[in-house]
This record gives C-alpha cells, structure tokens and sequence, in this order.
C-alpha cells in the first residue's frame, strides 16, 4: 500500500510517502488511521482530530468506512485550500 | 479543459483560445484568483501552493464535468498555478461560456466554489512570524453547500 | 472606469492593467459578450450596435458608482463596443475586483443586468431577410429587477 | 429644445435629431409626445404606443410627468438593447 501525506499533515510527520502493509485486521481507512495512531507519537499528534483529516483512496475522496485492499494508494490530508 | 501548472497564465489568450470558432457563445464569464499581500490582518510576502498531482487534475475535470452536466456549457476551463507566488500574483482562472449569461456566471461561481472545498492544493503563506498553513474557510463550506441538489 | 470605443479590447491587458499596484484584490470576476451567429432561429450575418454618445458615458458611470456602493470594490471596469461587429466578435467586457470572490461575482452580475436594460445601445441584425431591429428582452428586466432593494 | 429619435425611432421618424421649440402649453413629457404625434403620420405611427417609449431629458431617464423647458435636450428612444 501506498501511504501520502500533504500539507501540514507532511510537515508534523515529517515524511511525505511511504511504501507499507498493515496487518491484515487493518480493513478500511477507519482502522488504518487507527493503526497509523500507534506507530509513534508524530503520527498520533498529526492524526488526532479526524474531523481536520481527508482520505483519498486511489485518487478520489473516500468515506470513513471505505474498504482498503493492498496496492491502494492512501492519501491523508488537511482540508484544501486552494483557489 | 483544465490545466496544473507552475507557469503564469494570460487571460486574454485563455478566453480567445476557448472561444474561437464556436460563434453560438454568448457570453464567457470568468473568474482570476490573485494572491493578497495581507490576510488576517497579517502582512504575507509570499506563498507556497502545494498540490497532489494525479488527483489534482481528476478533481477537476471531474468538478468540470459535473458543470457540464448542469448548465448547458459550450466551453469551460479551468486552470490553477502551483509552486511559489507573490502578492499580486495569478492563483487561478477559471472560464465558462455559454449561449446566454445567466449559465455562464452561475457555473463560474459553482466551480469556484466547488474547486475551493474539493481540489486537493494547499497554502503556505510566508508572514513577518515566520510560515503558516491557511487553514480552511468555514465560508467555503457554506458556499459549496448552496449548489447540493437534495 | 468606463470606456465606449468603436476599438476592439485585450481582456488580458486590460484585467492587467485594472488590478496593477493593488495587491489587496483577491478575486476578479469578468464577463465578456460576444456576437452569436445565430438568433432566434435565424442566422445573423452582422449587427451593428448604435448609441446616445453622452448619456451613454453618465448611464455606464451611473451604474458603475451604484456597484461600487453596494459592494466593497477595489477595482471596476466596462468597456463596450459600438459600431458593426461580426459574430464571434467581443461587444462587451465587464469587470470586477475584490478582496473576496463572492463580491466579485454579484457585483458583475449586477453591472451587466443593469447595463443590459438602462444602457442606452441598440442592436440592429442583419439576416438573410434583411435588417431588423432586437427587442428588448423580458428576462433582461427579469434579471435586473432581483437587484431593487424595496 | 433639441430633440434626438434613436434607433427603429429614427428609422420610422426618418430623422435622428432636430431643433424645435414647442407651443407653450407642452409642459411636460407626455404632452410632449402628444403634440409630436398631431406633427404627421410618421411620428403618429413611431409613437403610437407609449410602453415601447424610453424618454431621457438632459441624458438622464425621465418618467412621464417631467417638466420642461426651454433648451432640454430631449432624446426618445426604443427600449434597450445593448450589453
């Protein structure tokens, strides 16, 4: 799985991409933002608030609940703000 | 037709390239985002748009492609810079033509609106206090969510 | 600013020259009309567009003052055209600059609802039949009412 | 008083400006255009009928009832159709 991080969501967790697998437990976005919490104290500070965080998966906006599976690209990050 | 890029634009080129040839358009509204030298009553020097390409380019020709699909459109585009600007600088253009005026203008706002709530770009602006990241706009939310068909 | 010329315009340089120097300007909102070739039904070869030079001037600069009254501008244009124009050809630009979009946007709209039913131009078609004169539009004093403030 | 006709106005009245000075009794804009009407057939025909009448004393839209007087540049024309 693919993971991409944006903005100051990058900045707090100080990287911008990275290339894992989740255990097999972790079965859709909820769960995987739940694992990436643990992983250490960057990730569950720049994670905390989930109403402040947007998931795309493969590109395109993705709810709570939608269902991951490996070779997914999983991109987490602020609300945009551009134009 | 929609367009990432790190490179000004020139409007008057963008209008008359959307434009030529297709004489049953009445009317091209348009919109030009620039970017303040002040927000919040903070001075900016300058800013950073960060984007995610690939997705960036599906919003928008998937926020494109649903105007389309509302307002009887004979021509749209949309183009968003990333990259550093200084104030005065151009951010975005987006241009929508149509037979009569009243379409025109209405999904010019429409994809405004929708491409602030949806197009995946981010802002770091450069203050006297060193960087910050904008952070989201309830209004944008709010104006959004007047185009939701319920 | 208002200008009537005979003179084709440049909406990039004139966009350009409208925000210059102003760095508090957020947003842009513009409309240009162009000729169709078609009305009604009926092809439309040419138009040629008279006017009251004069009153013509006070109607555009009386409803520019109006916009600029009812929304926090920092920069207004209209430019139109008179004379023949060829379809596809640009008869009228309008444009407005502030710190938001959402001003932008209304006040635009408004100038051409406004400058549509009280700016003195006449359009005079000429079709496979002959010249004929365009009457005016029920949706034009349709879209202009929404503006009164009762 | 100067008198301007545009457009199909001018097209049907056959000139698009004169000089001319009212009798007395012609006050205001209406009796204007009723006296204007008594001149021939054309100008009965062209402003035959009062709502398709836009009229602007001094450059400025006037309502039915405006006064005038001597001097006025006075222009009647069609409703609108530019932009």
């Amino acid at each position: 799985m693919k993971l991409l991080y944006f903005a100051h969501l990058r900045a707090k967790i100080g990287i911008a991409e990275e290339q894992l697998d989740p255990p097999p437990g972790v079965g859709d976005v909820s769960a995987l933002i739940e694992w990436l919490k643990r992983r250490n104290t960057r990730f569950a500070e720049a994670l905390r608030e989930p109403r402040a965080l947007r998931v795309a998966v493969n590109q395109t906006y993705v709810g709570w609940h939608h269902p991951l599976k490996p070779g997914d690209e999983v991109a987490i990050f602020p609300p945009v703000t551009g134009g | 037709m929609i367009r990432v890029q790190r490179e000004d634009f020139d409007i008057g080129i963008e209008l008359s390239a959307l434009t030529r040839g297709k004489t049953g358009i009445g009317g091209v509204a348009s919109f030009v985002g620039l970017m303040r030298d002040v927000a919040d009553g903070t001075p900016i020097h300058a800013m950073t748009l960060e984007h995610y390409p690939g997705m960036t380019e599906r919003e928008l020709q998937r926020i494109e492609l649903e105007a389309q699909q509302r307002w009887p459109l004979l021509a749209s585009l949309i183009v968003h810079r990333y990259g550093r600007l200084e104030p005065g600088d151009r951010i975005v253009l987006v241009a929508t033509a149509s037979a009569h005026r009243a379409a025109a203008f209405e999904s010019c706002e429409f994809l405004m609106d929708y491409l602030k709530t949806k197009a995946p770009f981010w802002k770091q602006e450069e203050t006297p206090d060193g960087p910050r990241w904008v952070a989201a706009a309830a209004t944008d939310d709010l104006a959004a969510s007047r185009w939701r068909k319920d």
